[in-house]
């Protein structure tokens, strides 16, 4: 049967995290295809956070704004999501505890808090509870729950684990028992074989398998989970994880750990990344390759420090005085996460150049099960004078002039000559020079040359209806899967859309082929200013009819995108 | 190994006179004695006149950005543990600009060695105060004499666990290679400030001003590894300045504790064919 | 003045339990006795869990940038030097990325003082290592445990020449109180740092942990003034952690030397009609 | 009679400066109008620096290419600077001490190093010998040099006046005895009563003027006399300057102190507003006024120091994460400086926003005499609720919502009320929120209507000869003075410009009507991506035909534009 949303909303520290990862992994149990946002907030707790999972029988990639089954673990979560809440829906609450004596009809209690007490004796199992309850309204099957709590609280303390089956057969049992409508059925499905992971842990392995051995970062919501799943798995790959004083070490200890050879990345969000953008500087000055990833959040200053936005293009494009090549991916996808890390650490390497990989909030923590990885899709492709190579290498000059203006990177320590490399302006040998003619150079190798190349690898946009439709939606990052089923939802295929996964270069040829003749163009954005619609315009020359932006610091919902596309389109 | 494998051909561009020559020098010296040969040495600077020195020496360079010498050389020295890291660098670059990460890296104690040339100004942009010019000083920029408190970085150092502080002063050429050699030695942070005439913009803080004033700690009355005399002995500034091994102090090294020093130097991994299926396993 | 004029209607979104409601209670306590009214006080603060303390009580507040508090606490007094200064900060906000601001404004010696809520731990960010995380702490990043020397800041606050190094405890509420209220007296940058229970993230330095542990220094038996013995004491730390005024050293402070002592507070400038004659006569 | 360029050029620390401020101000007695500008080296000793002035009998503003006069302060300015001397031209220099022996038409052969120790015993007297000759060559006259002597050593020890005196004498009798040509002649002029300064000396008045009590900076070229100059009247005027211990301070510290109501300024260059970028937004968010001057030079990195480029127009104009309201003026002259500075501080203050004065090497270093200031022509206008009315308030917001978008501004301890100011979104009052709603209000209190009163108010664009003009120069910054001269050498007026001295809000109206119709438009730019064409592009839609770069670290000089634009207008 259909699609349905359930809505886990409390406090900070009540568990909705808990109680959405584990429903999302028994659906998964269950062959569903699942997609799951995150909605909290700067507090560790108390405040009213949200885990939201919308489950459905062929995959699905956005979220939608109503819910069919809202958790309320506590009053104010009642108050705060009851008016969005679909027709059907209800809403799970415990009435006596939140002392609400009202009956109605959206309401479907469950004593959860007292069932808690009587199968595990604490509070902190009304979770399990509900977790129980979902498996009983969707007919999910106990077994798969159980399963799911056993690998949870394997190798944890006896005892807790059985204390947990039980408070889900509680909730289990109460579902059933009292709440007969089989509207929320869930069926078996396909997708029993995916992985669930969110885009930060798809760039983590994107890295791990790219060959980084050095990650440095200064902890910054919403990028932080990227390295802790690389620490977690640190120790197998021999990486070394170093948490940075502040930004502009880390972008400094990259760089140095580039510089002696090793594959380096560091992950921030706006402000942290505006700390490190004199040392994005020194990359390009220095050719030295770094992979940065900018995961972004509301600004200016601190802001919105756990939600979404899409406002820094301009400012990752333009990152950086003076003139220098730099790329900058924008996966709209997690797949698109992994396989875009790890060329950008192919690509950084060979043009030896700082390359970014622009996300945000809503990409970072959605989860979703997606097919499995093909991890030799992209393959580790390496620009740097062997070790072997540097054996018979002599007059080594660093920065020697080519025509691709890509001079051979040599590895200190292998070669026989040393290598020297220089911040300021420098000679081939890498020295300070004052030399006119040769800045000239110098300018046309690290900018003009680098940049034709990077140029003719662009990541080719993702296209959909191109063809047929009459409105094309223009979108990058996160945006991507609203506007794909949005796109859908026009069965005559008038609607169609663009997604860039890469925004610099901006691929110019591309969109000039693909918005050929189209009338209405309308970009989709996460930010205020429309910045990718003016940077179209800019590059390409061509203009939006109009954008869709939305920067409240929550992420499109397919109805609010579906809204506004009915209003332009006429 | 001899003083003309080390040779630069980039022209030096410090004034005639600058104690940085010293210095040079100095570090040449050193080298010489500890063997290496000039492809297994990185040097690593900011920006400043200090900072020039790596171009001047024929060995790895690293010359970064004002301030960030260190980072850049604890990122390098952590993928390839086998160089030999040393870091020339301003009282400017690495006590104003670059604070930060001083006291960080002190902490982080990977096995590098920093030589900070201490003109007490900023000599590259022409003569504004540093965190070492001393009280009074003027320039265009303090028009009335510096007001703020001196660093006391050789104090603070060692309040942060650094196992080798020590002084320098760049005319004492043979002392210099010495510490510098020991610096070098020491496995961890080695900070050496060295005492460094700027002929043109300090005129307070000459070779005669603190000819006047160096002297040798006597290695055979002073225990460096006795903190509490290591404090009294760093805090000594005016008539009397000592020069030498100041604190010293062995320990384990980020190398032994992150491990490091358990597996080849990162830059030797392959990775070319990394399997990640038992992470996948994991996440799933 | 009493305790409700300094009352916020701000929610406050610290965890219950959270050792950053004692400093929050001590702080008022200390105002009311400091006799001020809230508009003549500033609140200063960085981002984290501390730094959200000034929306929590009734004073001007800049909540600023993550490590910023200390320069803009700054300006801020150099621009009116009739407001009272105090800055709140977390131990990442003032000792990671706020480092260097922390050495400098120390030298600078503004009549300032800084109530650094030491939890040993990155709080808002969900418990990352903090400089002042112990050695061998695990946490998601640190997943072997913490490898970097645990900075220590009284100690180098003194090597610094910062004239007033103390620390409290959260839970020790009058204690606290009357130590900010000497820290605001002294006439020039204070340093008190607060042991801070993190109920959420911090499992080993509990409110447990420290009670067993802390002490208050006698001030019969004790003289602050006295610098080694500070070293001695600022560096205790294990079975025993000291509490109260560590060292305290009176001197010019960055208005007196400045000359800001002998003028009206820049705010109170009037601007309109300012004469540029003589400097263009100079100049040409 | 005409007019005539003088370049001084030796090693760095022989004195090219001292002899080039001294002429200038020799040639500003006689009246005659100057421009100098600077080519020195990031060294302090050695290598080869030059003092270039050109001297006119009308107002010129820039710089030529091939000298009239060279003075040679060491043999290897020979050989460097023989190439641009025009077909009049000479050096003037020390065969014997050079050990040059070759009797050269050119050569205007001078013993002034052993002139210099027969009349003041010491090498360093070359320089006054030097002055000495130029006021023979050119009958600026004897007593005009030695008035200048005589001010520059007033106060100076005893006895060196003097000494200067017999060498400048020295020096000027040789030139009349040995030069007898008059064709270096120079005549007196009208601009006696011209003021001798650049743009950073203009910056620091304007500075002065607009009230400016707080300035805080980390010493970079080429923006560090303007702390010098501020600095030196700090006295008279109760300013603090304080150095910081890195730019991130200087930008906290500013904005603290324009929290705590004083007028503040930072000024610095690329590297070090790199590191700013993340206190501008914070003053963005927390509507802090600030003004922050960026003397741009040649990047990435540490680049060139000493030397100039324009190359951090898109850099400046999207610094900081998030979306806010900022300014940008991109003065094109010395008078443009200082009244711009002025207006920057209004700005900042109405619109309690970043407002940046971008300059470059080239204007910051370059003299020039310019008429008497107007003191009077932008006043110094308040929006901050003043103490008097400060005293009356109550209930006092920090943030309260308006229609323009500005709130108005207290001074804490002023107001009976406390002030809240914060850098998460926030509510009215100041304190942290994690509202939807609020925040749209927020982003279209700080960005949408700020922008839209900052549009209201930009600096007209000033334009030259556009009616007839088949071609149009397109500029900001310190190409003014390049494009005018080189319009104004197109009798037949078919030559135009168009300046831009105000680059943000960009001038899209404005720019619309000067720019219709016209089909030959080139952007005139100091750097290697043609920037602003592309900026015209984004923000207006207009195309330039083609852009004149220049990226080699040296400012366009007269023949260099010109050659371009004779091929590029056919
Ligand atoms: C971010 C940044 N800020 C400022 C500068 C300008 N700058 C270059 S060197 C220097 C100071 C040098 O002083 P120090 O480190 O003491 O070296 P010295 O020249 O005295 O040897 C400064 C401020 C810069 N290059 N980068
Ligand atoms: C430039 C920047 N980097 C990182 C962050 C994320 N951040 C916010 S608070 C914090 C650490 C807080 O630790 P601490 O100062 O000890 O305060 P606590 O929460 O423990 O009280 C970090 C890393 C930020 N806001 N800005
Ligand atoms: S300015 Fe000073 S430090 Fe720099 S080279 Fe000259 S003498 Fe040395
Ligand atoms: S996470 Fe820790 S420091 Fe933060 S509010 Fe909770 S208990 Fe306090
Ligand atoms: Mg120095
Ligand atoms: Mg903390």
């Amino acid at each position: 049967m259909g699609e349905l949303t359930i809505k886990i909303a409390g406090e900070a520290g009540q568990g909705t995290q808990t109680i959405g990862t584990a429903l999302c992994a028994m659906f998964k149990k269950l062959g569903r295809y699942i997609f799951a946002n995150q909605d909290y907030m700067s507090r560790v707790r108390g405040g009213n956070n949200f885990f939201q999972l919308r489950i459905c029988d062929k995959p699905v990639q956005a979220l939608k704004a109503k819910a069919d089954i809202l958790i309320a673990l506590d009053k104010k979560s009642v108050d705060l999501h009851r008016a969005v809440i679909t027709e059907r829906g209800i809403i799970i609450l415990d009435k006596a505890k939140f002392g609400i004596a009202d009956d109605e009809k959206i309401f479907f209690d469950v004593p959860f808090y007292r069932m808690a007490q009587d199968s595990g004796g604490s509070d902190i199992y009304i979770n399990t509870v509900c977790c129980g309850v979902i498996a009983g309204l969707t007919g999910a099957g106990f077994e798969r729950l159980e399963e799911v709590i056993q690998e949870a609280f394997a190798g944890k303390e006896e005892g807790i684990s059985g204390k947990n089956v039980s408070a889900a057969r509680a909730g289990y049992d109460f579902a059933k028992n009292n709440f007969k409508d089989e509207k929320f059925r869930q069926v078996p499905g396909p997708a029993k074989e995916t992985l669930l992971m969110n885009a930060n842990e798809a760039i983590a392995l994107g890295a791990i398998k790219a060959g980084c051995k050095f990650y440095s970062a200064y902890p910054m919501t919403p990028s932080t989970s990227i390295m802790d799943t690389i620490s977690r798995f640190s120790g197998k790959f021999n990486i070394v994880v170093e948490q940075a004083e502040d930004e502009i070490a880390a972008v400094n200890m990259i760089i140095g750990a580039s510089f002696a050879g090793a594959r380096s990345m560091a992950a921030t969000s706006g402000g942290g990344f505006a700390l490190m953008v004199e040392g994005v500087s020194l990359s390009g000055m220095t050719e030295t390759p770094i992979v940065i990833v900018e995961a972004q959040r509301p600004a200016p200053a601190t802001g919105f420090p756990t939600r979404t936005e899409q406002a820094d293009l301009d400012f990752v494009i333009h990152a950086g005085h003076g003139e220098f090549a730099k790329a900058v991916y924008s996966p709209g996808t997690i797949e698109e996460a992994f396989y875009l890390t790890l060329k950008a650490f192919n690509l950084a390497e060979k043009y030896q150049i700082p390359v970014f990989i622009m996300t945000d909030q809503h990409l970072a923590d959605s989860l979703r099960n997606i097919e499995p990885l093909d991890l030799n899709k992209v393959g580790v492709q390496r620009y740097i004078i062997s070790k072997e190579d540097s054996a018979k290498l002599s007059g080594y000059k660093r920065y020697v002039l080519t025509p691709s203006g890509i001079s051979p990177r040599a590895v200190p320590g292998w070669i026989n000559d040393v290598v020297y490399a220089d911040s300021d302006e420098h000679t081939e040998e890498g020295h300070i020079t004052e030399d006119a003619a040769l800045r000239v150079k110098m300018v046309e190798k690290r900018f003009y040359k680098k940049m034709a190349g990077l140029v003719q690898e662009i990541e080719k946009p993702t296209v959909f209806n191109l063809e047929k439709a009459d409105t094309v939606l223009l979108g990058f990052g996160s945006t991507y899967g609203v506007m794909q089923e949005a796109c859908e939802t026009f069965a005559d295929g008038s609607l169609g859309f663009v997604h860039l996964a890469q925004v610099w270069p901006f691929p110019v040829t591309e969109l000039s082929l693909l918005l050929k003749g189209k009338k209405n163009i309308i970009s989709v954005e996460n930010n205020a200013a429309g910045q990718l619609g003016k940077l179209l315009m800019r590059e390409a020359g061509i203009k939006v009819s109009c954008s869709v932006l939305r920067y409240d610091g929550r992420p499109f919902d397919l109805e609010y995108l579906l809204e506004r596309i009915k209003e332009l389109k006429g | 190994m001899n003083i003309n494998d080390f040779k630069s051909n980039d022209e030096i561009t410090w004034c005639p006179g600058c104690g940085d020559f010293g210095i040079l020098n100095s570090l040449k010296k050193a080298l010489v004695t500890l063997g290496k040969e000039p492809k297994d040495i990185l040097l690593v600077s900011g920006i400043g006149q200090a900072a020039k020195l790596p171009h001047y020496i024929k060995c790895n360079c690293f010359n970064g950005l004002h301030g960030r010498a260190l980072p850049a050389a604890a990122g390098a020295k952590i993928a390839n543990r086998s160089l030999t890291v040393i870091i020339t660098t301003g009282d400017g670059d690495c006590y104003g600009e670059g604070g930060n990460h001083l006291i960080h890296n002190i902490r982080r104690n990977l096995d590098i060695t920093v030589i900070v040339h201490n003109n007490q100004i900023y000599g590259l942009t022409k003569g504004q105060a540093s965190p070492t010019t001393d009280l009074g000083y003027k320039t265009k920029v303090q028009t009335n004499g510096v007001i703020l408190e001196p660093m006391h970085a050789l104090e603070m150092a060692i309040t942060l666990g650094c196992g080798f502080v020590s002084r320098g002063y760049s005319k004492d050429s043979d002392h210099l290679a010495w510490l510098i050699g020991e610096g070098i030695k020491h496995k961890g942070f080695s900070l050496i400030e060295v005492l460094q005439p700027c002929v043109t913009y300090n005129k307070k803080n000459t070779y005669e001003w603190y000819s006047q004033r160096v002297y040798k700690i006597d290695s055979n009355s002073y225990n460096p590894g006795d903190k509490a005399a290591a404090f009294q002995k760093a805090g000594e500034w005016g008539d009397k300045i000592p020069t030498g091994v100041i604190y010293r102090q062995d320990g384990e090294s980020y190398e032994d504790r992150s491990g490091l020093n358990n597996i080849p130097p990162l830059v030797e991994e392959k990775i070319e064919n990394i399997d990640l299926s038992a992470c996948l396993k994991e996440l799933s």
